[in-house]
C-alpha cells in the first residue's frame, strides 16, 4: 500500500514526459493520467481510512538520510480534493484550449504542477519541501502566464518574483534549521524540536515565506492580478490548490512540527491577519467590475477564514474539542477549494461564450447557460456557508470554537464576511437572471460545463451532507 | 632550493599583478588600460604558474597548471581583442 | 565556534538582508532578481558555513549537495523571469 | 592561521562590496557584470570553505550562465520590463511615503539580519550536530561512488535531483511556451572564430571529463550540463544559429533526457520489488552514470534553451536580424 505514495508523484510525472514526447496524443495521454492519478488518490484516502497514516522511505534509506514521503488523514483529504479538481479541469482543458498547438504545449506544465502538488502534501523533509514549493512555483507561473497575454505575464512576473521571495526566506528557515538540529526530516525534528531562539526564528522565516505563498492579508496584493488574468483552467487550479498547499504547510509546521513553539500570541496575529484579509477581500469583491477578479478577491477572504481558526484552535484544550474544530478547518478548506474552482470553471464558460466577464453585462446568463450560472449559485452557497454546504460545518465549529473560548470578535467577523459574500454573490446571480429582452435559445454543452456543475455539487452537497468521514479520516490517520 | 626559487617567482607573479592593477586604475583611456592588464596579467599569471609548479613537484599537477596558463591566454587575448574591437567601432560610428 | 564560522556566517545574514531589501524596494526588474540572487548566495553561505568543520577536517557532504541544488533551482527561476520580462518589453514596444 | 585570516577578512569583504555596488547601482549593466564578479569571488569562498563541488558549479552556473543570461536581458532591455508600471512620483506627500517606506524596510532587513545571525550563533555553539555526515560515510562504501556529494545527490536524495531537474524542465517548458527564440548574434571577427574554433571542444571535453570524474572527485551532471551549455553559448556568440542543438521533436527528448531516465531507473526498481531508486549496491555505480549522462545533457539543454530565451526556429536560410 505504501507504494500509492510514490505511484502518486511519478505518474503525473511521467505523464507529462509522455505527453511532451507524443504532442499529437496528448490530450489523451493527459486523460488517462488524470483518471489514474485520481484513482490512486482514491486509492490511497482508502488505505489510510484502514491503516492510518502511512509512509516510504525513497530508495530505501532510513529517514533522515534518505527521503521519506508520508501521508496522513489531512494529507490525503487534500490529495483526494486535488485530484478531484485537477481531474474536473482537465476535463474543462481539453475543450477550453481550442487550438491542438496549444493543447500540447499546456499539458506538460499542467501535469507538473500536479505533480508538485502531489509532491509537497506527501514530503517529509524540509529541504525536499524547498524543492516542490519551487516546483510549485514555477510550474504555476509558467501557467499563469500561458498564451502570453500582456497582463497575464505581467502578473506572472510578479507572482514569480515574490514566489521566489518567499522561497528563499523558506529556505534560510531550513537552513537554521539544519545548523541548530542537524536534520531535515519532519518526524525526527518534531521530537528533537525545543522553544528555544535557533527554532522560533526558523519557524518565523518558514512562515514568512508561507504566508506571501498563501497570499494572506497584507501579503496579498499579487494575488488577484495573477489569478484573474490567467486561463480559466489555470484559475481554477491556481485559486483551489496552490495558494492552500502552502497554506497545509503552515498548518502541518504550526500544529504538528513546531506546536510546542506556537504562542497565543502569534496564533492573534495570524488570526488579525485573516480577520483583515476577510474584510478588505470581501469588500474588494464586492466593488470589482470583472467576474474573475471578483473570484480572485473572494479567495483573498476564504483564506482569511481558515488563518481565523488558529487563534481558536490554540485557544480549545487539546483532545476532542481542538480535533472536532480542526475537522471543520478541513472541511472548510476542502469545500472552498471545490468551490472555487468550479466557479472559476463556470466563469471560464461563461467568458467564452459572451466575449467579457463584466458583471454588469450578464443578463441573460441564466437563460443561454442555465447549468453554469446554477454551477455559480451553487458556488456562492458554499462562498457564503450557508447550509447544506461543506462550508457551513466549517463556519459552525469557528463560531463553536470562538464562542467557547470567548473570542468574540472573529464571530463578529465571521458574520460580517458571510453577509459581505452573500451581497458580491447576490450581486453577480442578479445580473445572471435578469431578462434579456430579445430571447436567446440556451444552450448546455456537457464536456464544458459538467466539471464545474459536479465540482459545486461535491461542495455543496457531497462535504456537506457527508461531513463525519472527514472527522473519522482525520482521526484515524492521525 | 627550489623552495626558494618557487617564492621568488610567485612574488614576482605578484608584482606583475600589482602592476596591471595600477595601470588599470591609472591608466587615461581604455587601449593603454587594456594593454596593461593583459600583458602585465598574462606574464604575472606564468610566473605564479611556474612558481606553483615548482612547489608541487608533480609533473602531473604542473601540466594541469600549464593547461590553466594557456587556457588564460587565449581567452584573455581574445577578449582584448573583442573589447578593442568594439571601442573602435563605436568611435569611428560615432 | 571558529573565525571562519563567524565571519562568513554573518556575512549570509548581511548578504540575505541587503538582497532582500532590494528585491523589495527596487525598482527595476534585473536589480530585484540581482538582489534575490544575492539574497540566495547568502542563504548558501550560511549553509556551506554550517557544512564547514574547520581546516583538515571533511565537512557535511549533505549540506554541499543542498547547495548544489538551490543553485540549478535558482538559475532555472532567474531564466524563466528573463524570458517572462523579454516577452514584456517586447510587448510594450510593439504596442 | 592569521594569514588565513588575512584571506578570509578579504574574501568577506570583496563579497560584501561587490554585492552592494551590484545592487546600489541603476545602470543595469554595471549591476550585471559587478553580479558576474560577485559570482567568481563567492566560487572563491566556497573553495575557501573547502566545498569544491559547489565552487565548481558557482563558477559555471552561478557566475557564468547566470551572468550570459542577465547580460543578454540587458542587450534586450528586459530590465525595463516593470518599470513602466510605476509612475515617477511628484507628490511631496508621495515621496515622503516612499521615504519611510525605504526606511522601514531597511531596518526590517537590518533586524532580520541581526536575529538570523543571533539565532545562528546559538546553533553554532552547541556541539555540531553530525549525525547525517557520519551516516553518508557510513553508506558510502555502497553507494556506487565514493565522492560523497556525489552519492548524496543521486543515491541518498536522489529524489531531491529528480524533482530539481523537473524544476529545469518546466523552466525551460515555461520559456518555450512564450514563443520563439530572440534573433542570434551578428558573426564574430576571424579572432573570436579561432578562439571559439578550439575552446569549443576543450569545453565538450572538459564536460566528458567532469562527468566521469565526478564518481570519486569534486565534479558531476551539473558541472558537466553547465560546461556542455557554456560551449553551446560561445557557439552562439561566434553567430552560430542553432549551435548544434536540435529543434522540434529531437530537443524535446534532450530537454526529458534526465527526468525520464531517472523515472525509468525509479519506477523499473521498483517493479522489480526494490525501493523507488534503491539501486542494488553492486548496479548502482552503473546505474548513476547512466542517471548524470541523461542529466547531463538534459541540463544543458535547458540552459543554452534559456540562453536563446525561446524554441529555437529552424529556418537557417533566412538572414539573421542583427541588433
Amino acid at each position: 500500500m505504501a507504494e500509492t505514495l510514490i505511484w502518486l508523484i511519478a505518474m503525473p510525472m511521467a505523464g507529462a514526459v509522455a505527453t511532451l514526447l507524443l504532442p499529437r496524443q496528448s490530450t489523451p495521454i493527459a486523460c488517462v493520467t488524470a483518471v489514474a492519478a485520481s484513482l490512486v488518490a482514491g486509492t490511497l484516502l482508502y488505505a489510510v481510512s484502514e491503516q492510518g497514516s502511512l509512509s516510504y522511505e525513497i530508495g530505501g534509506w532510513s529517514a533522515g538520510l534518505g527521503i521519506a514521503l508520508r501521508a496522513d488523514g489531512l494529507s490525503a483529504l487534500l490529495l483526494m480534493m486535488t485530484a478531484l479538481v485537477m481531474l474536473a479541469s482537465s476535463v474543462y482543458a481539453g475543450t477550453y484550449f481550442t487550438k491542438a498547438a496549444a493543447r500540447a504545449r499546456f499539458w506538460p506544465l499542467w501535469l507538473l504542477l500536479w505533480t508538485s502538488l502531489n509532491a509537497l502534501l506527501l514530503s517529509g523533509d524540509l529541504f525536499n519541501l524547498y524543492v516542490t514549493l519551487e516546483l510549485l512555483g514555477l510550474s504555476a507561473v509558467a501557467l499563469a502566464s500561458f498564451g502570453g497575454k500582456f497582463a497575464a505575464v505581467q502578473a506572472a512576473l510578479r507572482y514569480l518574483l515574490l514566489g521566489l521571495l518567499g522561497s528563499m526566506m523558506f529556505l534560510a528557515g531550513v537552513s537554521l534549521i539544519y545548523a541548530g538540529y542537524g536534520t531535515l526530516d519532519l518526524a525526527t525534528l518534531t521530537l528533537a524540536v525545543e522553544p528555544e531562539p535557533v527554532a522560533w526564528t526558523a519557524l518565523a522565516l518558514m512562515s514568512a515565506g508561507l504566508l506571501l505563498k498563501t497570499a494572506l492579508f497584507p501579503l496579498h496584493f499579487w494575488l488577484p492580478p495573477a489569478h484573474a488574468s490567467a486561463s480559466a483552467p489555470v484559475s481554477a487550479v491556481l485559486s483551489a490548490l496552490v495558494v492552500k498547499v502552502a497554506f497545509y504547510l503552515l498548518v502541518r509546521l504550526w500544529m504538528d512540527v513546531f506546536a510546542d513553539l506556537v504562542t497565543p500570541a502569534a496564533a492573534g496575529l495570524l488570526g488579525v491577519m485573516g480577520a483583515a484579509a476577510i474584510l478588505w477581500g470581501s469588500w474588494q469583491a464586492l466593488r470589482t467590475e470583472r467576474l474573475k477578479l471578483l473570484a480572485a478577491w473572494s479567495t483573498v477572504a476564504q483564506l482569511g477564514y481558515l488563518f481565523l481558526f488558529f487563534p481558536v484552535l490554540l485557544a480549545l484544550p487539546p483532545g476532542p474539542a481542538r480535533d472536532t474544530a480542526f475537522g471543520g478547518l478541513v472541511i472548510l478548506a476542502l469545500t472552498h477549494g471545490l468551490a472555487k474552482a468550479g466557479l472559476f470553471l463556470a466563469i471560464g464558460i461563461i467568458q467564452q461564450r459572451s466575449g467579457h466577464d463584466r458583471i454588469n453585462e450578464l443578463n441573460g446568463t441564466a437563460q443561454r447557460l442555465p447549468a453554469t450560472t446554477f454551477a455559480i449559485a451553487l458556488a456562492g452557497v458554499a462562498l457564503i456557508g450557508l447550509p447544506p454546504s461543506g462550508a457551513f460545518l466549517g463556519k459552525w465549529q469557528l463560531l463553536a470554537g470562538s464562542f467557547a473560548s470567548g473570542q468574540w470578535l472573529w464571530i463578529l467577523v465571521t458574520i460580517a464576511g458571510s453577509l459581505l459574500a452573500a451581497a458580491y454573490i447576490f450581486r453577480v446571480l442578479g445580473h445572471a437572471f435578469g431578462n434579456q429582452s430579445y430571447p436567446r435559445h440556451s444552450v448546455t454543452i456537457a464536456r464544458e460545463e459538467w466539471p464545474a456543475l459536479i465540482l459545486t455539487t461535491l461542495a455543496v452537497a457531497g462535504l456537506g451532507l457527508a461531513g463525519a468521514p472527514v472527522w473519522n479520516l482525520l482521526e484515524s490517520g492521525a | 632550493m627550489i623552495e626558494v626559487m618557487a617564492s621568488l617567482l610567485t612574488v614576482s607573479g605578484v608584482g606583475f599583478y600589482l602592476a596591471g592593477s595600477i595601470g588599470l586604475l591609472r591608466l587615461p583611456d581604455l587601449y593603454s588600460r587594456l594593454h596593461a592588464l593583459t600583458k602585465a596579467d598574462n606574464l604575472g599569471l606564468g610566473l605564479l604558474i611556474a612558481g606553483l609548479a615548482l612547489h608541487t613537484q608533480d609533473l602531473l599537477i604542473a601540466l594541469k597548471l600549464v593547461l590553466i596558463w594557456l587556457a588564460v591566454l587565449a581567452a584573455s587575448a581574445a577578449s582584448a581583442h573583442l573589447i578593442a574591437q568594439h571601442a573602435r567601432r563605436r568611435e569611428t560610428q560615432s | 565556534m571558529l573565525t571562519a564560522h563567524w565571519l562568513y556566517g554573518i556575512s549570509g545574514c548581511l548578504l540575505l538582508a541587503l538582497g532582500l531589501r532590494t528585491a523589495l524596494l527596487h525598482d527595476m526588474l534585473l536589480q530585484r532578481l540581482i538582489g534575490i540572487n544575492v539574497m540566495g548566495a547568502g542563504v548558501f553561505l550560511v549553509l556551506i558555513t554550517v557544512a564547514y568543520r574547520g581546516p583538515g577536517i571533511a565537512p557535511d557532504p549533505v549540506l554541499h549537495a543542498l547547495v548544489l541544488t538551490g543553485i540549478v533551482v535558482a538559475v532555472s527561476a532567474t531564466a524563466l523571469a528573463l524570458a517572462l520580462a523579454r516577452r514584456l518589453t517586447a510587448e510594450q514596444d510593439d504596442g | 592561521m592569521t594569514a588565513m585570516l588575512v584571506l578570509d577578512i578579504l574574501l568577506v569583504l570583496s563579497l560584501l562590496s561587490l554585492a552592494t555596488a551590484a545592487l546600489a547601482t541603476n545602470d543595469a549593466r554595471r549591476s550585471v557584470i559587478l553580479f558576474m564578479a560577485f559570482g567568481l569571488v563567492l566560487a572563491l569562498a566556497w573553495g575557501r570553505l573547502l566545498a569544491p563541488d559547489v565552487a565548481l558549479a558557482e563558477a559555471a552556473i552561478g557566475a557564468g550562465l547566470s551572468g550570459a543570461l542577465l547580460l543578454t536581458a540587458v542587450r534586450d532591455q528586459a530590465h525595463r520590463a516593470l518599470r513602466s508600471s510605476r509612475k515617477p512620483v511628484h507628490e511631496r506627500g508621495r515621496a515622503n511615503l516612499r521615504v519611510t517606506l525605504e526606511w522601514t524596510v531597511t531596518l526590517l532587513c537590518i533586524a532580520l539580519a541581526g536575529l538570523l545571525a543571533w539565532a545562528l550563533a546559538q546553533a553554532f555553539d552547541r556541539a555540531p550536530k553530525d549525525t547525517l555526515a557520519q551516516a553518508v560515510s557510513a553508506n558510502l562504501a555502497i553507494s556506487g561512488v565514493s565522492n560523497p556529494v556525489t552519492a548524496v545527490l543521486l543515491n541518498f536524495r536522489a529524489y531531491d535531483t529528480l524533482l530539481e531537474l523537473a524544476v529545469l524542465l518546466t523552466a525551460a517548458l515555461g520559456i518555450f511556451a512564450l514563443g520563439p527564440a530572440r534573433p542570434g548574434h551578428r558573426a564574430a571577427g576571424p579572432v573570436f572564430d579561432g578562439l571559439a574554433r578550439w575552446l569549443v571542444p576543450a569545453l565538450i571535453l572538459t564536460a566528458g571529463y567532469l562527468l566521469w570524474v565526478g564518481a570519486h572527485a569534486p565534479g558531476g551532471a551539473f558541472q558537466a550540463g553547465a560546461t556542455l551549455a557554456a560551449a553551446a553559448v560561445v557557439l552562439r556568440l561566434a553567430g552560430r544559429r542553432s549551435v548544434g542543438l536540435p529543434t522540434g521533436h529531437t530537443l524535446h527528448v534532450a530537454m526529458v533526457a534526465g527526468v525520464s531516465m531517472f523515472l525509468a531507473v525509479g519506477l523499473g526498481l521498483l517493479v522489480l520489488g526494490r525501493p523507488f531508486l534503491g539501486y542494488p549496491p553492486a548496479w548502482a555505480g552503473g546505474l548513476i552514470l547512466l542517471i548524470e549522462t541523461a542529466a547531463m545533457l538534459a541540463i544543458a539543454a535547458t540552459l543554452v534553451l534559456a540562453f536563446f530565451g525561446g524554441r529555437p526556429t529552424p529556418a537557417p536560410g533566412v538572414a539573421e536580424k542583427t541588433s
